[in-house]
């Protein structure tokens, strides 16, 4: 077994970061099966068209305690349909994308699946379906270490969040074990899209100036602008969750046929790409 | 991190963001529950004293030991302020996030007795406080409701799912990821991330120690059994704490059997709330614990009678002193619990709560297992569950309840 | 006969029937409860321990200390199992019944808490039981009929007059005359004919016993002054009997002000309960008292919002110490009641009984004559109130009252 | 004063010992101003026609704790018509009869009478309106030194109730201050009219077999029949009293107009006399 990639940058999995390699990266996510299996496979589609660099796609989990509203109700609407842990690999494989995904679940799904106790079966059938990495928002550092051998054995990336009070040995255990990228979470609170960028952004890329592994910040970006203001502010990549979340409940509320929810999404997906890149290319306004 | 295990249950499952937070508590633990830091605990248990009217009793149920043939015990939890075991937790957090200079209390409730209690503690103290409590348990525990609100707390119905205990925790850890620098979450049973189960039997452990105290008194020497209900495990743990190093007293926890011990895999439903009985091992609400969940890992919608055992989850300290053996789990089901609360009620002018019910069902179905001397834990008193019981015992037809024909215009 | 009578108060009015009955109890009431005899007051302290939670515990009130600048001290009363102060009475007076052979156990309830007591300890005693109670007190106590039920105890409901406790005492004793050879009418305060008033007193002064105690061990001295709510007045006299010899000790006795002290006479309605601020000599109930009657001597229908203290009557023993200017009578009104109600509630995290309310309505309303150190008995506690007084502060526009919109569909 | 009248016979009122001279005595009671005052005046008067020796007039109280339902409700209903002390004593004097009259009320009544404390101020009203005695079911002898004083002051008789309870040396007492008749509860409870005539009866009239001043048996009796069976036991009286409210509460009920119900009181005192004087004349059937 190779050592772990960790956020000094040793061995990080080929294809996360290749997707940061260009400028800033475009992260959406979407609950897997939202709000049923066909529909999904086009939402997840038109953002890879729309200019994703990765995709986050939520395997749903009945307890989302790191959720908020938006999240917690496009979960229910997949559970609803059916998604499991079976069907989220099969969707993961018919997916027509040509970037990479990250499985973004709660720890107790990995878990269980398979016959074997412990996450390994899981991380298995995740590389297999071609899986590029894990996001668990309920699996802090210290209790990763099963995972992210797991994760090593099948070559896969583990992405830990920082938070704004993330601080001190903890930023350092979290340095040491993540890989991929690290997800900087813009405020406290779960998820949600929010009017304003927080001002915790810039304190928190801070911290992490010196990690190697690409930062990508989320929790509350809504519009191209916050994307844009929040890569000026450093970061290398923005993550879109409750925003896009938001237009699939639009659809499923307004019965609106998926090919036109694909097609806002699409549109949602390059404006908020387009602020990203904006970020990067103009110089910022008070630069020293 | 062994320390925040217990065997291979328990340790920290929760949102990065939250683990500052448990490591200032550890800390705030350690000195003051522990370390006795500027005297806290000598406040603590002055301020349970006075406040919450410790040391509740120990008393010998006449009726009912003649009617098992065994010297019947039992621990008055439900003469504690607030009318159950819960004051002794609740009180004991809302003081130390005093001492850790939070300025605001937030919780979860099922049956409203852990949110009165924190409610009455923060009251008592001074701070303010916000209560998670699902749709359906605020509709089915409304006296706990007004409680809570007449004491100044801020109660906040979470309509997700079915609306009980497992997602009133969800919500509170949700406000606790937000609101984290100021705000102490006062977890209400042995359950959830490192410290809070450890500390939470510590504080609910002078329930056990005074019990051994008082059972030497009266008999001179150690029961053969303790029984205890189990929801979340604190009322269990704290009746069993000192008597764990005593290998010659048997420990039954009582689960809540439901309606049936099978489970139905394609609601997502399983009709008990028996975690330790029928539950595998798995990860929620911060630890890693037995749950009743389906074969993916999703978390089943549990089912109790009882809203205070209606849990999909279990203490990890208490599974693990199942799998070693040392506590037996058994479990009665819904009719048994109501029948063994008319039972109690008639026979021992004492009203259980629904959740102590169960307790004392488990008198009546035990064999000698239970030895001669039994002490059962009275965790809480029945005053919320009048409502519930009266429509349950008459939609089941349970022998031996009252008639409730007095009213005008009868119940309603 | 000066033994039946506190000054010109008390004696035995009461028919013929009954006078053998009280003949019987009061050899039994000087024998077992004054002399001992057969243990019988050994047997009592033990259950009233063990059963009841004795003793109860005298605490600071730390905000209300700081907000009276007077250092204010709670017996909790409302700890004791039941709710309230009145299993003190109930416990002895039902143990007195077995000891007497009676049996079968009758008793009247007003708010419900006597008639919950009485239920309780006839379950525990094994006594069959039947509580009168006004058709209102059954409708706005609602919690307590089931309490009374579900302990195995008949609720009668009566029918006659405003149905409240003047109706449930009068119909009580209409029972008891039918049924004195083998039945023991468990009266619920220190009302009624000798020997009840006294021996009423002696079960409730083990109130005062500790509490004299514990204020001693926690400031050295005695307080300045001791406060308790006056219906019957059996808190009360529980609660000052211990100080009456000490004379720098000043009792206050807190009665229902009602809406008013003014009396329609027309109506035969006093809006009011305070039979020692306002009330004149007269006969009821087996005794000479001082009541709310009219100038022919016909019983006022009395009123407050707390059911415990609606009634025009009080025990001769308080009138006679009011008399002798060793107690002083005081009121407050129903609105400043429900004030304090909320006031103790979110500043203490206790929440009273509406009657105990009154007591701290006084708080409110004092001046100098408290002193420095204060007791307040807190003879109960509310949750048998939350109903009512949700609507009555809702209805009067209370300040301070939290709002009650988290149920599904408003109230209701 | 001269000494207290007793059950020895000692100085008996001449009018109360009169009505019972010329064998058993029939001793109707009823509530004055039950329903109305007029309507009672008729009632009363009635009574006297029907035959009775004594009648029992009832002063309603608020709290009538000896009495059952059917007075309770006759009380009630009085009150509400607005019988008050004053008022009785008017009823008495406006009263067209040649009998005894006995008022039967409550003591808080008696005691609060007039400016003066104590009950002396009621007896001398009594007095002058012509009553010739009180029964106060509330007023055991013990506390019946005041009340006996003032009746013996004005020349009335106090009636005590000896019930079946009544023993040893309670009995003693009764029989040192009871003047007029003894009032002998037929069994425990309250008043009310019964099917059956109790057993407790007879051995309560043998307890006072040889008490001087006559005996009047009350509670529950209904029937001319129950009236000669209790002549039969020795009663030198029998007292009715629920069995002739309920007649009164019959018309109210059915909008009788008063006539009609005085008619019938009449018939029923009649009936009750006639079973009195029957169970004086016949001898008894299983007598020794
Ligand atoms: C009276 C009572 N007993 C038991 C319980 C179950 O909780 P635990 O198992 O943590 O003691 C509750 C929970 O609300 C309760 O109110
Ligand atoms: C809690 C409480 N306090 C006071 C009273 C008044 O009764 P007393 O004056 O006899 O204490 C009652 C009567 O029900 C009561 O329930």
């Amino acid at each position: 077994m190779s050592p772990p990639p960790s956020g000094d940058g040793t061995e990080p999995a080929d294809e996360l970061a290749a997707a940061f390699a260009d400028g800033p990266a475009f992260v959406p996510y979407l609950v897997a099966g939202d709000p049923d299996y066909e529909s999904s496979l086009q939402y997840v589609e038109a953002l890879a068209r729309g200019g994703a660099d990765v995709i986050e796609l939520g395997l749903p989990f009945s307890e989302p305690i790191a959720e908020g509203p938006t999240i917690q109700s496009a979960i229910v609407r997949s559970l609803e349909a059916g998604m499991s842990p079976e069907r989220f690999f099969a969707f993961v494989e018919e997916l027509d994308v040509d970037v990479p995904l990250v499985c973004m679940t709660y720890y107790n799904l990995l878990y269980q699946y398979g016959a074997e106790e412990g996450s390994r079966p899981f991380v298995e059938r995740a590389a297999e379906a071609g899986i590029a990495g894990f996001v668990v928002p309920d699996l802090p550092a210290e209790e990763a270490g099963p995972l992210r051998a797991a994760c090593d054995e099948f070559g896969l990336d583990l992405i830990f969040i920082v938070a704004p009070t993330t601080r001190g040995e903890r930023l350092e255990r979290t340095r040491e074990r993540v890989s991929g990228y690290v997800y900087v979470q813009a405020r406290l609170g779960t998820t949600g899209a929010r009017e304003e960028v927080s001002d915790r952004t810039e304190s928190s890329l801070e911290r992490i100036d010196d990690w190697d592994v690409p930062k990508a910040v989320g929790f509350g970006i809504k519009t191209g602008d916050h994307a844009e203001r929040i890569v000026r502010a450093g970061a290398d990549g923005v993550i879109v969750g409750s925003a896009l979340v938001d237009v699939v409940a639009e659809g499923v509320e307004e019965g609106r046929p998926a090919a036109e929810t694909a097609a806002i999404l699409e549109e949602r997906a390059t404006e908020l790409k387009r602020g990203a890149l904006r970020g990067a290319s103009e110089p910022e306004a008070e630069q020293p | 991190m062994s320390d925040t295990q217990f065997g291979r249950y328990g340790g920290q499952y929760v949102p990065e963001a939250l683990m500052p937070a448990l490591e200032e508590l550890e800390d705030a633990y350690e000195r003051y529950v522990l370390g006795n830091e500027d005297g806290f605990l000598d406040e603590f248990r002055e301020r349970i004293r006075d406040f919450g009217g410790r040391p509740t009793p120990l008393g010998r149920a006449d009726r009912l030991s003649d009617r098992y043939g065994r010297e019947v015990y039992l621990k008055r939890e439900d003469l504690l302020h607030g009318g159950a075991h819960k004051l002794n937790n609740a009180l004991g957090q809302v003081l130390l996030a005093k001492y850790m200079g939070k300025e605001r209390i937030i919780a979860e409730t099922g049956a409203g007795q852990h949110g009165t209690a924190t409610a009455m503690a923060a009251a008592h103290l001074g701070m303010p406080c916000e209560i998670y409590m699902g749709r359906t348990d605020v509709n089915r525990q409304r006296p706990n409701v007004f409680r809570m609100r007449i004491n100044g707390a801020e109660v906040n119905p979470v309509d997700i799912g079915r609306g009980t205990l497992k997602e009133a925790i969800s919500e509170t850890m949700r406000d606790w990821s937000r609101t984290v620098e100021d705000s102490h979450y006062v977890i209400g049973s042995v359950v959830g991330p490192s410290p809070f189960p450890r500390m939470v039997r510590d504080f609910q452990a002078i329930i056990s120690e005074e019990a051994r105290e008082q059972i030497r008194e009266r008999t001179g020497g150690l029961p053969d059994s303790v029984v205890a209900c189990a929801g979340g495990g604190s009322n269990t743990m704290g009746m069993f704490h000192e008597f764990v190093p005593d290998e010659d007293v048997s420990l039954f926890a009582v689960e809540a059997g439901g309606s049936s011990l099978e489970v139905d895999e394609d609601a997502g439903v399983a009709p008990n709330s028996a975690s330790l009985s029928t539950g595998a091992d798995g990860v929620l609400h911060g630890a890693r614990t037995r749950l009743l969940q389906d074969s993916d890992g999703q978390i089943m919608e549990s089912h109790s009678v009882s809203a205070g055992l209606d849990y999909a989850g279990v203490g990890p300290e208490l599974a693990y002193l199942v799998d070693e053996g040392r506590v037996t789990p058994v479990n009665v089901d819904d009719d048994a619990a109501l029948e063994a609360f008319h039972r109690f009620s008639t026979s021992e002018g004492i009203i259980p709560a629904l959740e102590t019910a169960h307790a004392f069902a488990y008198l009546e179905e035990a064999g000698d297992e239970l030895g001669e001397v039994v002490i059962v834990n009275v965790s809480g008193r029945g005053d919320k569950d009048l409502e519930t019981v009266i429509e349950e015992t008459d939609r089941r037809g349970i022998e031996a309840a009252p008639e409730m024909s007095v009213f005008d215009g009868g119940l309603r």
